[in-house]
């Protein structure tokens, strides 16, 4: 699973991407961030609070019970501010 | 089918124009909103980061439901990414119509959504080095969700 | 206090449009309504004719009226007269502002408002030698009530 | 006072602008037109239809009891379709 991370969650996680290979019970959005929460201080400072982040898997905004599988490109980062 | 381009390089708002009139006597009126980069507390730069093939999906996701919802004879949306200066533009949304109701109201739509639903992140650099991510604000979430 | 213009030469959009943002930073958005001629049921021209002296004080005030409603840092409107081929634009509105809602909103105002209480008439002329004088249309009176 | 006829207005009466000196009894705009009305059969057809019709006194709109003197400047045309 290659995971992608902007703006200030990229800053925080110390890393733009990352290839991780979770256990079965990460299954959506929501049981990924807890995991990945647990793999740095950065990862921790990242996710620290949740409803901050905002989620995509493969390039579409998904939410937190949207699932996540081996193959897909989850991304996190903060709200948008484009435009 | 709209025209999406997200670059680093300035854009030429009049080409643009231009190009959507351009050999066609069906357009009635074409309305634009340029967003431009303020120089607000002291701004010395605006960063806009992004997330490449993401971005420009949500950008032609965007324009696609804009089509949908008003008849238009063409659309451009060029956003810039990168490094912006105060006073340089940002993005530019362009709808062409037979009817200028059409073509408001559709750019007004598009600069509400892009503001809210395409993944981009501004980082505004201050003199003296301290930078500050700028935070979503409820009044865009409240402008998007108008429509 | 706005630009306003009542000409029969054609006008550079961009160079206005650049003028609303030059040497400021405080601009954050720049709106704009380009209204073109179209050539519906083959219309070989437009021609507009207008009140010379009442024009340009209709249009003063209109642009008065937007500055009063929404806190503006500039404002042009452009409107040609005289023989307009289709494809041609006929008239400009630009609006710039600190903020995107106040240009988007001003700018459809202008030119709903210009549509209903600037002096200007058109006729139309069609090839095989007929014209036509444009009717108002309710729903432009709508369109302007609105506001 | 000075009386400007501008689009089909301006075509029917057959003249762009003329002076006029109207008595007494003409006092405002709706006045006028009944007035102006008879002073050919082009005027007369013009103003055939006063709902057709919209005035400026002075160079601002102006409704059919808006009061009309002698140094006025009075404007006939039809609703306006610029933009």
């Amino acid at each position: 699973m290659r995971v992608l991370y902007f703006a200030w969650v990229r800053q925080k996680v110390g890393i733009a991407e990352e290839d991780v290979a979770p256990p079965a019970e990460v299954r959506d959005v929501a049981t990924l961030v807890a995991w990945l929460a647990a793999r740095s201080p950065g990862h921790a400072a990242a996710f620290a609070d949740p409803k901050q982040l905002r989620a995509a898997v493969n390039q579409d905004f998904a939410t937190p019970d949207h699932p996540v599988a081996a193959n897909d490109e989850v991304a996190f980062f903060p709200p948008v501010t484009g435009g | 089918m709209a025209k999406v381009l997200v670059q680093q390089a300035p854009f030429d708002a009049g080409a643009e124009t231009a190009a959507l009139t351009a050999g066609r006597t069906d357009v009635g009126g074409v309305a634009s909103f340029l967003g431009v980069c303020r120089s607000d507390d002291g701004l010395d730069a605006m960063v806009l980061e992004h997330y490449p093939g993401m971005t420009e999906r949500a950008i032609e996701r965007i324009a696609a439901e804009a089509e949908g919802r008003w008849p238009l004879t063409g659309c451009t949306v060029i956003h810039r990414v990168g490094r912006i200066l105060p006073g340089e533009p940002i993005v530019l949304v362009l709808t062409a119509s037979s009817h200028r109701a059409a073509a408001l109201e559709s750019c007004a739509f598009l600069i509400d959504w892009l503001k809210t639903r395409a993944p981009f992140w501004k980082r505004e650099e201050f003199a003296g080095g301290t930078e500050r991510w700028v935070e979503a604000r409820a009044e865009d979430d409240a402008a998007a969700a108008r429509w």
